[in-house]
């Protein structure tokens, strides 16, 4: 029932603040940060309570009837990854309505709304235990994003909301095909028609079939990620998107494409992920660098961020066809830290924009002069986007790369070389903005109180997460395991010859012949 | 060869009718009126109709220019063709018809709703305002009568069960339909005279006001088509009412069923000729809702009583 | 019995080709009313005497009497005087030749014919009457409430109201004042 | 008739003695009020009735009529619809000069055609019920006469309605030749016996596709949608879009499921072809178009083009995934041109989309309802529309009808983009347009259709169970 309170506060307090946004413009924003400080303080209690309970897998499992004809059921359930996401959202909530307290100005309480119900339904989506349920909440999360981009965003706001809801709602339409082919096929093989998402892990189907039911979820988990094919709605809908707009858009919305692969893709598939795995790598493998190239040559400030996202997220499934726990714990704190270190950067654009109103690299330059505590901050924040020691990213990378290198030396050199990449763009970041020649006279002002305590947090997140990750690394353990489990057991069916394509692959890879050791999953 | 012969002797019979009457039409109007009428040609005038019918021959048959040919050379013919057709199916007497139809009161119907057309095409045809004018009355006012005049027979098919004529006349064995079908009578009178365009509801050639209405530009034998045609009507409107209402050929032994037929027929043509001398026309818009308000309800009434009657009977 | 509705099918199918294509309204109706009655025929060689009719009394006798009388009213006939030179004795002959032939594949009919030689059964106007009034009689008070909706709609329809420009009529109004200045 | 006959048919003959009672009280003394009320009453009263009829279905009256389960959900669908449009017929009718009291009798002799569609067992009921439904239109569709487009529409409606109605009489008969019945049961029975072999059939069916297409607007037959919703006043095309259509889908698969046409290969394929090109072509047309109405009308053929889907799938789920399909775009439907009547005036419908500009702003809860509207047609969860297209989508694949799934699913995503843009103007920077006040009977009609569509987009397991249960 907690599960429930934790969207109802969410939706409720979105229309709370709907109806209160017509008589004064800080009630919406008041209702929103205590809403979702009602939410962390409740994740918090769970957290707790669970310490005590012991290590259950599930920590809370709840679970009524929705629609019986059909076996859907209203099904939250709360684990170590879930729990993580969820304080994540709610933390990157927090930050976005205290963001946007000076941006917005008219039609607060439905831009509030619209941040607590896309709030609402990417919790709806880290809690789901049902399919059906989690397709409702994946697809109820795109509207209010729709409108945040389409009614607060930039210029070119109309076609980049229309780009990213179409692209979003195709792919995520042809999972539902797939989630209904799954219920079918688990249906007709057991006699028990359910979207349980528990019920359906052990479904057994032709290899083909499963093939091609993951390609419909890897649709819409790779649009949503997004890996480079797909990525193309991506710059646009963070560049027009408004600052907190953007932040939640990379520091949540790209983390449900993350938590999908790991939750659903891998445990209801684990024979076809196998065989995708080699394929994923290399996506990411491509990810990593084509976003890296494409961050670099922007001018644009924001786009450039959005594009470090690409590579960014390259890491993450990288490290998810790794198929070691090394590797996918470097996912999870990665989601962590990129959601924070992206999300400072889009920050930080938000409050140049807001200052010099523009985003164009070429017309800034000298800032630090001017606004010494906000250059400090931005060195901050691109020295964890370029993984530097001590913040969260590079945790998570060298995990990612750690992992990796037991599946793939070359994918592993490979992704090295996008660290580099990643160097240089972000510190072309601070080269542009705040070192160099001042091109323009600004007269600008340096960060506001509010904006420090902002700042702050995002930084002291970043370095805990650097400093001491364990924490986060062992509450997500046993998803994580779970998650491994079936492609564990996968490959524990088949041992003594090297099946599966991903190791044939990496045999033909690895000359050296040293490969094949790797490929028994060691623990940490 | 025998129903040749009496095709033949029904079309004899019929076109001799509509000649004479001519001639009597115009002695019985003068009678009554109290002048002379034709006496000047023949022994009581009596060639009269035989130099009628050389001068129409021999009149030049002109059809105006601006007029529409074809249709306005059709339009006569019809009036002719569908009177002579009806002809075919009333019994003069057992035996005596040319067919004796199952749907033969139907058929009557149809031929007379077609009849229509002559007129409308004729006033059509001539291209002329008056003439127009004609036809447009005249499809008005047959359409409204022929309505009624349709349903106001039904109560006497209810009656005799069946809509073959002979049948009808045979139903009237012991009585004949004019006593319970006394409004049905009256309606279909009323219709009847309307049908044939007679005077009082002459409205569609009204010469006081239509010039000759829809027949202002015929001459010749084309006019001598119309002019015959109406009362081959008043024969054939006659012919119907004895055999619905007054039993047809029924009555007395000491007369063939044939002179019983044509003398009812013939007092009913005389009545005809009676109405004409002696009723003023009525505007059109009064003819029209003398149809509508009264006789169409009058008629809807009469069929429900008919038929209450007969069932409350069975 | 063939033959008989060979020759009237084909009368039905020319003279509805002919209203079809013709150039004159009211000729156009004359075919329209020639196939109805040749449609007429067809049914009474079927054996369904009251239909065939009921056919003419009501389609040929009154519905095209209120068309010829409608389009009468509308003066379609305007360009008829330039019509009237191509009309040539070729044009007209040929409805009265189709109507000839069906009247004498009537009589002949109405002579050769005794029922027995009618395909199927002959359907008696009663028993039409009790089928209507029994099987189908929802069916008819449904039809009586479709006559309902038609009268009600062609009332509200037809009624005169204030007249109504149309809308290229309007511009044209506005322009006028411009052009007399000019 | 027995006493379950008459039980059966009150529905029936309250919506025909209503016009007829109207007709009489127009006769003494013409007051707009009094016939709104009546019409008002009548409806309810309709409704009411039909509880009665639960206790005695199934039961056949005569070889007209069949009362089952499938009729009575159709009857309460339609008869609701009606009662909605009569509300919003009101605020329109309005600005309607005079003679406003005809338009309810019309109203109800439409919608007495739709219900005999939905309880038609034969095909003289079909014909009966369609042409009925006709004629009503082509009289509302031209009743505001000096409106511009509306003669042009009726004519259209009408020539184009009169040519389908020649074709589906002409295929029963054709029908009727090879079967020798007009009445389903029989018809089926002698199918069972001979099969579809026969071309004489098989011509006969194809003919009334076509008839029964025109009336759905799948695409070879869909030419006039656009113009006739344009045309007509948004009340009228309400109920085209809405009632029309659920009664001709509801005779269609009683009739198709009935002759189990999903199991002959030619229908299957004349169905698939007709689904997909109305699905592709309703929503490719739709994106350039700048007027609401036509949106809609576009929407409207694509939309027909899912429910066919039904057809061919050939199970009770099938008949239930139709019936809650139909259910969730009635309401949608009627929700979204609600929206447009309520905010026409005198001189012009709220039609153009330009004028909508910024609406959200101005008139917030208005733009919400239309909003809501748009996302169902798009299908987005929490709405009706999305449940619908899932159950289509579940049932399509149950019965292996991939190829039509996926183009359903292709659809949603072509259509989301003209539904987006919509939802896009409602929500751009307010215009100087000014929308005349909405009524409190008008409020009250969103009110339902909002709730409707959330609550059947939310909570539809009441609703699926009472489609199972009949």
């Amino acid at each position: 029932m907690i599960l429930l309170f934790l969207i109802l506060i969410l939706l409720a307090g979105g229309a709370l603040a709907w109806i209160t946004g017509k008589w004064s413009d800080l009630l919406p924003r008041v209702i929103s940060l205590v809403a979702l400080s009602l939410d962390l303080i409740l994740l918090i209690a769970i957290y707790n309570g669970q310490s005590a309970a012991g290590n259950n897998s599930w920590w809370i499992d709840y679970r009524v009837d929705w629609i019986p004809t059909f076996g859907i059921s209203l099904h939250l359930a709360i684990d170590g990854l879930s729990m993580l996401l969820l304080a994540l959202t709610m933390f990157i909530g927090l930050v976005s309505v205290l963001i946007s307290w000076k941006e917005i100005h008219e039609k607060t309480g439905f831009f509030h709304f619209n941040i607590l119900w896309i709030l609402s339904g990417i919790s709806g989506v880290f809690l789901s235990m049902d399919l059906f349920l989690f397709y409702f909440f994946w697809e109820l999360m795109l509207v209010p994003m729709y409108f945040l981009i389409s009614i607060w965003g930039h210029e070119n706001r109309i076609y980049a909301s229309y780009k990213f809801f179409i692209y979003t709602q195709a792919s995520g339409l042809l999972m539902f095909l797939s989630i209904i082919a799954l219920y079918f096929i688990h249906g007709r093989s057991t006699g028990i028609y359910t979207f349980d998402y528990i019920q359906l892990l052990g479904t057994t189907m032709a290899p083909t079939v499963a093939f091609i039911l993951m390609s419909g979820f890897l649709a819409a988990f790779l649009v949503k990620l997004p890996v480079v094919p797909f990525h193309n709605w991506l710059p646009d809908a963070h560049t027009e998107a408004p600052t907190a707009g953007s932040v939640i858009l990379a520091g949540l919305l790209l983390k449900t494409g993350a938590y999908g692969l790991i939750r659903f893709v891998l445990p209801l598939f684990p024979e076809a992920s196998v065989t995708f795995a080699p394929a994923g790598m290399i996506l990411g493998v491509i990810g990593i660098l084509y976003g890296a190239k494409l961050a670099f040559a922007q001018t644009d400030l924001k786009r450039l961020v959005a594009y470090t996202s690409v590579s960014h997220m390259g890491f993450v499934i990288l490290g998810v066809y790794a198929f070691n726990e090394i590797a996918m714990q470097g996912v999870v704190v990665q989601m962590i830290a990129h959601a924070l270190s992206t999300g400072a950067l889009f920050i930080l654009v938000g409050q140049l924009y807001e200052r010099i109103h523009t985003r164009d690299m070429d017309r800034m330059g000298g800032l630090w002069k001017q606004v010494p505590v906000m250059g400090a901050t931005g060195i901050i924040f691109a020295m964890a986007s370029l993984g530097l020691p001590g913040l969260g990213n590079f945790i998570a990378e060298f995990l990612i790369l750690a992992g990796t290198f037991q599946a793939s030396i070359l994918m592993t050199c490979l992704a090295c070389a996008g660290l580099v990449a990643a160097t240089i763009y972000s510190l072309r970041i601070v080269q542009k903005v705040f070192l160099g020649k001042e091109k323009t006279t600004w007269n600008i002002s340096d960060l506001s109180v509010r904006e420090k305590i902002i700042s702050a947090s995002l930084v002291i997140t970043l370095v805990y997460l650097g400093m001491l990750p364990q924490q986060v690394i062992d509450t997500a353990k046993p998803s994580v395991l779970k998650s491994l489990n079936s492609i564990e057991q996968t490959r524990s069916q088949n041992t003594g010859k090297p099946t599966g394509e991903a190791s044939i692959w990496c045999d033909e890879i690895n000359t050296d012949g040293a490969s094949a050791k790797y490929l028994k999953c060691k623990l940490w | 060869m025998h129903e040749l012969l009496i095709i033949a002797g029904v079309l004899l019979i019929v076109l001799n009718i509509a000649a004479g009457l001519i001639y009597v039409e115009r002695r019985l109007l003068a009678l009554w009126q109290d002048r002379y009428g034709p006496n000047r040609v023949g022994p009581f005038g009596l060639g009269q109709v035989i130099a009628d019918m050389v001068k129409i021959f021999f009149k030049e048959d002109w059809i105006p220019p601006f007029s529409d040919k074809a249709v306005f050379v059709i339009a006569p013919g019809i009036l002719v063709a569908t009177l002579l057709l009806t002809f075919a199916v009333v019994p003069f007497a057992p035996g005596f018809n040319v067919f004796d139809s199952n749907i033969a009161l139907l058929f009557f119907l149809g031929n007379s709703s077609l009849g229509v057309y002559s007129i409308v095409l004729g006033g059509w045809a001539s291209n002329n305002k008056y003439s127009l004018l004609g036809a447009m009355r005249a499809s008005a006012q047959m359409l409204t009568y022929e309505v009624f005049m349709g349903l106001s027979l039904m109560g006497v098919v209810m009656m005799a069960d069946s809509f073959n004529l002979t049948g009808i006349v045979e139903a009237q064995r012991h009585g004949w339909f004019i006593f319970p079908q006394f409004v049905g009578f009256v309606i279909f009178l009323i219709a009847g005279i309307a049908e044939t365009h007679r005077v009082p509801f002459d409205i569609p050639e009204a010469e006081g006001e239509l010039v000759a209405g829809f027949h202002s530009e015929y001459s010749g034998m084309k006019f001598g088509m119309f002019f015959v045609g109406e009362y081959m009507g008043v024969t054939l409107v006659s012919c119907l009412i004895t055999i619905l209402f007054f039993g047809g050929w029924l009555g007395p032994a000491f007369l063939p069923p044939v002179v019983w037929f044509f003398l009812k027929t013939g007092v009913f043509i005389c009545f005809f000729i009676l109405l004409r001398a002696s009723l003023p026309r009525p505007r059109y818009d009064q003819l029209m809702s003398l149809g509508w308000k009264i006789l169409l309800p009058l008629t809807l009434i009469n069929i429900l009583v008919t038929g209450a009657v007969l069932i409350y009977l069975q | 019995m063939n033959t008989f509705f060979y020759i009237a099918a084909a009368v039905a199918l020319i003279s509805t080709g002919l209203a079809i294509s013709g150039r004159n309204a009211i000729h156009a109706l004359l075919f329209l009313i020639v196939s109805l009655l040749a449609i007429s025929v067809i049914f009474y060689i079927l054996g369904a005497p009251f239909i065939a009719a009921m056919e003419i009394i009501i389609y040929a006798g009154a519905v095209m009497v209120l068309f010829i009388f409608v389009i009468m009213m509308l003066n379609v006939g305007m360009e008829s005087e330039k019509e009237s030179r191509w009309l040539k004795p070729g044009m007209w002959i040929l409805p009265s030749l189709l109507a000839l032939i069906l009247l004498v594949n009537f009589v002949f009919m109405l002579n050769k014919m005794s029922h027995q030689n009618i395909p199927g059964r002959i359907i008696e106007p009663k028993e039409v009457g009790i089928s209507l009034f029994s099987t189908y009689v929802l069916g008819v008070e449904i039809a009586g409430m479709l006559l309902l909706a038609g009268i009600v709609g062609a009332y509200h329809l037809g009624k005169q109201k204030k007249k109504v420009l149309h809308r290229f009529l309007k511009q044209e109004e506005i322009e006028q004042p411009g052009n007399t200045e000019g | 008739m027995v006493r379950e006959d008459f039980i059966c048919l009150t529905p029936l003959m309250i919506i025909a003695g209503a016009p007829v009672l109207m007709m009489l009280v127009v006769a003494v003394i013409r007051s707009y009020k009094v016939i709104y009320g009546l019409s008002l009453s009548g409806f309810i009263l309709a409704f009411l009735s039909i509880f009665f009829l639960l206790p005695v279905i199934p039961h056949a009256t005569g070889q007209l009529f069949i009362f089952d389960g499938f009729t009575i959900l159709f009857f309460v669908i339609i008869i609701l619809a009606c009662l909605l449009i009569t509300i919003l017929s009101d605020g329109y009718l309005v600005y309607q000069e005079s003679e406003k009291e005809e338009y309810f009798i019309i109203l109800y002799t439409s919608a007495l055609g739709a219900l005999v569609l939905a309880a038609a067992s034969n095909f003289v009921t079909l014909f009966l019920g369609l042409e009925m439904l006709s004629i009503s239109l082509y009289v509302l569709i031209a009743y505001r006469r000096s409106r511009d487009n509306s003669i042009e529409a009726a004519v259209k409606y009408l020539i184009l309605a009169s040519g389908a109605s020649g074709f589906l009489l002409f295929g029963m008969g054709l029908i009727y030749v090879d079967t020798g019945s007009l009445e389903f049961t029989k018809i089926v029975m002698a199918l069972q016996s001979s099969g579809f072999s026969s071309p004489l059939l098989l011509t006969g069916f194809s003919m009334m596709v076509v008839g029964i297409g025109f009336k759905l607007a799948l695409v070879p037959f869909h030419m006039w949608t656009p113009d006739v919703y344009h045309g007509a006043p948004v009340p009228v095309a309400t109920f085209i879009a809405t009632v029309s259509k659920g009664a001709v889908i509801a005779v269609l698969l009683r009739f198709f499921y009935a002759i189990e046409g999903f199991r002959n290969h030619n229908f299957i394929l004349l169905i698939t072809v007709v689904s997909i090109l109305s699905m592709f072509i309703g929503n490719l047309l739709a994106i350039r178009q700048q007027n609401l109405k036509r949106i809609l009308a576009y929407s409207s053929i694509s939309n027909m083009g899912y429910l066919v889907i039904t057809l061919l799938i050939g199970t009770k789920g099938g008949i239930d995934a139709a019936v809650f399909y139909i259910a969730s775009y009635i309401i949608t439907t009627i929700g979204a041109f609600g929206v447009i009547t309520l905010l026409s005036d005198r001189d012009n419908e709220a039609e153009k989309l330009k004028s909508y500009t910024g609406l959200f702003w101005k008139r917030p809860w208005v733009a919400i309802v239309l909003t809501l509207t748009m996302l169902s047609l798009a299908g987005i969860p929490i709405t009706s529309g999305f449940l619908a297209k899932f159950y289509v989508i579940l049932e399509g694949l149950n019965a292996g009808l991939l190829v039509l799934v996926i183009s359903l699913i292709i659809n949603s995503v072509i259509g989301l983009y003209y539904y987006l843009r919509v939802v896009t103007i409602l929500f751009s920077p307010p215009n100087d347009v000014k929308f005349p006040a909405i009524s409190p009977a008008g409020r009250l009609v969103l009110f339902i259709v909002t709730l409707g569509i959330l609550w059947l987009g939310i909570f539809p397991e009441w609703f699926f169970n009472l489609i199972a249960r009949f």
